[in-house]
């Protein structure tokens, strides 16, 4: 099983589900994040005071997969995510050893 | 001056002869009474509330959270911007003597200029009069921003609430408060059915229809960010509209308080009728309908409030209420037209009822207190209502129309794509609504 | 009406021969006055203004988030469901003649009939006397909300609400108010001591019994979600008060100006009262503790206000603000009773103390303004208040009771222990009270 | 009268010989004028309502999300303290008889002692008068919590605003209302340009350089925590200080309607001249800068309010807008002097600025109503306003730098860094602001 | 050493730190999340305009823990996130190659 | 390449940033947590009832980088993070398999 973590533009998170929900994916964990990357930011200005903001609001997906889907996995987020432009973001793998579900103690890839 | 007095607002002009012999009289030797005059004192700020914060708030907590200051901002630049034109041109061409044009527009008094501390409206001095009506003139192009907001240019906002305010306010409040061709025509208006909703209604729906929806509208829903700034904000709707209907009576008197009667009831039995239809339809009553309903109710109730008995008050209510539910599901579900916070189903639809009703709760067989104009009855008011309707209807759709046409020939209408996906408070105004916590390093 | 008049709210009732023997004069002879008609309609805006959005805010932003709204609803529909019921038959059973059963009940004047804008009441029309009432109606039953908040179904709030209206709040209010018993027995009671806060205090403490307490009380802590909301409404609180109390006057003058400025000091002195308990037991006074204070200084001083000095408000105050934090520690923290507002230890506990204190307090030998009846002196009006505060217990505790059990046989009070764990907004209204920033996907 | 009877406020003193022959001589005769009362009424609640909650939430929404609860706690606290010290002796050393000494400083009336509900002040009760003064004694050392917001220790606001309220607010009251030597020399100030904005802001000034920066300014940015929190406060600072000012006209008539006007207009063009010079400079309108825009407005007017006309409010306004943007941006990035919330730019300029515009706009040439003064022109009252500014910089900045270090020997003005760092509310109040949904376990 | 992601119910929190701080566990990190899973989520309703809401409100737990705690913790975890019902949530065990006390420098197991 | 996590107090977050930029490192994403650990909480007070509050705002870093760069990073955020009181936080460090980058399908180091 692999953990893969995305970080998205908030927007697209809905076309993202979309095309996970087609690639067969029913789980997932989404968290609000502020990311720093190449894309520019904006400055804000109070009384005169510019404020440079370079953290830039994005949010990060997480999904333990199936080694099997990793690629769909991929694939579906990269389609859903994109935009063309800077600060579409990055998907990251991550080797995942196990899964427990809470409610029934069943482990491993059924889990997911 | 006596005819402006008499024209004015709570409809004192006819009502002068008929509810208020004695007021009537006393503005022929005028005389201030100061216990109306503290009165509308109070009226002033109350109505200026119900704008900052009250209608800013309530319009702010609909908005999401990415665009809430700029909801905000064009309320209060709204309020600043009409402010100085009320005082350059548009008390006098609402209020001041049009000579032989004035059935059509006022004039004069630019620049307040010739009033002083002694200048008596009615029974109250004139500049209260005119800071009252200000506070009239204030509202009602920002009621109109529910209908542009996530995503309009914020000079196209500066630049139509001028002019609309010019070729569309101004005009109507002449002819219905200021003596114009509808006070000629017996048109009762006792707190702005007409100049107020209907304007503002009928220029949410046009504006919608030429602006175009916001982005993901339909398909994606964008519920409200902040239901509890909503909620202050109507409730301070609620507080601010006993000045504005109350206040509307000018004087303070047993008149004063059945408006505010009429008022609260409407406002009570608009929350429980949309309340209820909400809790029938959808198994639950939700605080966004339920201050609708009142919202509606109010505005419904406006025209009417100083003609009525407080039963009749609540029975417009809620009639209101009912109503503004199927008018909002039609136009946005339906037609999905993306009149952004309802403003035509609530404001516009509830005036256009509000005044026609009014003929009808006005009746003294309805418990009202009567027509303003002699010898009218329900069937003739109610053509006159009628007219009065129509007339506002097509003069502000006409105008607005072409208002905004004008100003599209000169510059875009609509942010850029990609400024309203980030929210309007960063692309236009350089600052986020809230930094919470952590956040703050 | 006399009868009435006399023993309306400000206690003109007797107060009128000592008070305003010009006034009194007045009502003789049915003047209106239009300086006190100004006040009252102003006071009617304040008063509503505590219970929307003050009230609102203050209790909605002690809940949890997840309940916030549901606090804000109960609010809104009891202020729209008893604006109905006062329409329909509260005002003529609380301010009505009940003939022979006066002393019990008042009646007649359903629906607002036969009042018109002529109508008055004292030197007030009495329609906006009748409005001026309806806004304490309102807020009583709402004061109550605190006790029930994050746990209660809608459909209990609206079922009790509308009942307890009728089956305590009207009685109570005739027998103070609108010359039932305790008016004749000479109870003191300036703007609600007894009528607001020692019913909607027992109460609270009924409900918390009976309904039992909130899923994790009192092991898990609830702390109040938006210390900011709470301040506010807090704010609004204090301001609008001076409309319930000043208000209460009836009249536009020095008696007004004494009751202000006794509520104001007593308001203030409730607060540092409070803040320095907390800052001596806790090392660290919050602004929970300060506004709690100026609540329990302002519910206590009420029944007192229009009788008492500037001086007699702020002692009065003070050993408010210290009573009630002791009260709180005991209700809360000793016997484990989630009165989650803390209303009985706030309301109830101040406005028993208060009605007391009123005998003391109202003597000339303390500043004073005197006796409402004559002959009495500090004694004798103590056995009258400790009546009137007794009779008052007694009533609404039994009543409350049978209403809740009444209630209980046709559904349940709480909801499901799985709502309650989700919250109430999104499980009993469909909404969430926030959605911020990035979760707008 | 005529002049006079707009020049109010506590002018009232002096001014009852010199500029109101008529009120004083009503005053003789003893007549309560019950119009003005009931519009001094509404003021103190709209005044008090411009404190709590609306200067509390502008400066609070200003804050930091981990200070919120520390700003609104000195607002209140602040309210409570001097409200109990103008009972005590502060309303006797504002306006009663100094004697001798009354040059200097009042005396007398201590605990309110002699006035009852029959006294009178001018046309209204004594006890109106003193409430409607109270509320501006609170609001002065308010406005000074914006300058040691985010580090002071509680204790220290405690201490400080006591001190100050006694030794610079109450003579500067006296000075100018209560018939000290500015008063004496003819200074006018309507409604508290020296006694309110100009104390206010050189204090500020003063703490700002006395207590130090907070930690990280100037290098890393402070933004407002809530800009929805800092709009709500600055809406109800625009309608409270129809209050402010509208009541210093202390009668309900065209004087206040004037003053009322004058003010509106000084905010919606404070408003439009910052909001312009933003736009021009950073490419951007904002909220902040809007509603900053408004406070300079209407600080800048203050003094000049009753005294103008309409227009003359509208070039005040203008004129402040831009000057105080100009003075923030010297103050805080220019010198990097932390006046955290820029007190003493926007109020302490506005003030100085306002009272010098006064002897220019209250000219007849200029459309104002006329000098206060019998035999003033134009350039004797400039001379006149400049000696009352002078005395009021001096003596302020001079007894609030004596305040802090006296205090200072006593205990720490500031907190400790780690607190500073972890944030006043938790960390002086046990509190936090915020507790949002998942966050409740 | 291990890294244990756990999603489990906002409310169970205090069970699970509970039972972990009786597995001997003191250190631990929580966020909040949205989880999309099985649990079926509510609607609302805005104006007459329905919004289905399936992603709902949980907490990430994650902590560092040494390879023989591993078990421990999962039981812990599990036992005070358990009601029965669908949403429990889940665990995940990740590999953790190094961790890094900031304020000493320390390395390896002791640091947690 | 490496997934780095590194839990740290909120206000020296400005600090780590300096440093890693100093390191070349520019893409991070970070999000706000709350930390339980050695550092002791505060206490709260609503009307009488205390509230032990021993969940402590914290901020996540999370970067991935390339192997060669973890000394670095490692250095670079105890560097920044460092105030030498309890709470300081700590960094931990997993193994990364894959990333991607989705505007341009790129993957592996170039990504980071
Ligand atoms: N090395 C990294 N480690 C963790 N997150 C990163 C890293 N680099 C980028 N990110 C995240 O990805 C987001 C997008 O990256 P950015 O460089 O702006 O654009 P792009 O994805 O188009 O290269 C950033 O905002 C940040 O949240
Ligand atoms: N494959 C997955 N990857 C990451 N998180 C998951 C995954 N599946 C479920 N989750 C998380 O676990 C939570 C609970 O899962 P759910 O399917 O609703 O119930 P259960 O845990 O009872 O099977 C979800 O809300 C989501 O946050
Ligand atoms: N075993 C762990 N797993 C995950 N996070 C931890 C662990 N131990 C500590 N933390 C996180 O690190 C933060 C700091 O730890 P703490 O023990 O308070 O101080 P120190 O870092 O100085 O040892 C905690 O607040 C928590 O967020």
């Amino acid at each position: 099983m692999k953990w893969i973590v995305a970080i998205i533009k908030p927007h697209r998170i809905d076309s993202v589900r979309e095309y996970l929900t087609q690639a067969n994916i029913t789980g997932l964990t989404v968290s609000e994040v502020l990311g720093f990357g190449r894309q520019k930011g904006h400055t804000e200005l109070y009384r005169g005071a510019e404020y440079q903001v370079d953290l830039l609001p994005k949010l990060k997906v997480e999904l333990a997969v199936d080694d099997d889907k990793v690629e769909s996995v991929i694939q579906a987020i990269t389609h859903g995510a994109h935009t063309g432009k800077i600060g579409d973001g990055k998907i990251f793998v991550i080797d995942l050893e196990q899964a427990i579900r809470i409610r029934t103690g069943e482990t491993g890839s059924k889990v997911i | 001056m006596k005819n402006v007095k008499t024209t004015t607002h709570g409809f004192a002009l006819v009502g002068a002869m008929l509810l208020f012999p004695f007021s009537a009289l006393a503005s022929e030797e005028a005389v201030m009474n100061g216990a109306d005059t503290a009165w509308i004192l109070t009226s002033i700020a109350l109505v200026l509330f119900m704008t900052l914060p009250g209608l800013s708030l309530f319009y702010g907590g609909l908005a999401r959270s990415k665009n809430v200051l700029s909801v905000l901002m064009h309320c209060f630049a709204i309020a600043c911007l009409i402010s100085i034109l009320w005082l350059v041109y548009g008390y006098g061409m609402a209020f001041g003597d049009g000579g032989a044009f004035n059935s059509i527009i006022g004039g004069g008094k630019y620049f307040l200029a010739g009033i002083g501390t002694e200048s008596l409206s009615g029974s109250i001095p004139e500049g209260v009069f005119s800071m009252f009506q200000l506070t009239f003139a204030i509202i009602t192009p920002a009621l109109i921003a529910g209908a542009w907001v996530e995503r309009i240019r914020f000079s196209a906002v500066l630049l139509f609430s001028g002019l609309w305010f010019t070729l569309v306010y101004l005009p109507l409040c002449h002819w219905v408060w200021g003596g114009g061709w509808m006070a000629e025509q017996g048109v009762m208006d006792f707190a702005g059915g007409i100049v107020v909703h209907i304007s503002a209604g009928v220029a949410s729906l046009v504006i919608a229809l030429v602006l175009g929806p916001r982005r993901g509208f339909p398909t994606s829903l964008m519920p409200p960010h902040n239901m509890t700034m909503a909620f202050s904000g109507a409730a301070m709707l609620w507080v601010g509209w006993f000045g504005f209907n109350g206040g509307s009576a000018l004087a303070a008197g047993g008149g004063a308080g059945f408006a505010i009667m009429a008022t609260h009831m409407a406002a009570a039995a608009g929350s429980l009728g949309w309340m209820t239809i909400e809790w029938i339809r959808h198994g639950k009553p939700s605080v966004l309908g339920i201050i609708t309903g009142m919202v509606a109710g109010l505005g419904t109730v406006t025209p009417a409030s100083g003609f009525i008995s407080p039963l009749g008050g609540a029975v417009i209510g809620l009639i209101a209420g009912i109503t503004c539910y199927w008018a909002v599901i039609i136009i946005k579900q339906k037609l999905k037209i993306d009149d952004s916070l309802d403003v035509f189903p609530v404001h516009g639809v509830g005036g256009i009822l509000g005044t026609l009703l009014t003929a009808i709760f006005a009746s003294p067989a309805m418990g009202g207190l009567g027509y303003a104009s002699e010898g009218m009855n329900m069937v003739s008011q109610l053509g006159v209502q009628f007219l009065g309707v129509a007339g506002a209807v097509i003069w502000t759709a006409m105008m607005t129309w072409i208002i905004l046409r004008a100003i599209g020939m000169v510059s875009e209408l609509r942010v850029s794509e990609n400024d309203e996906t980030e929210g309007l408070d960063v692309t236009c105004h350089n600052e986020r609504g809230y930094i919470m916590e952590n956040s703050q390093y």
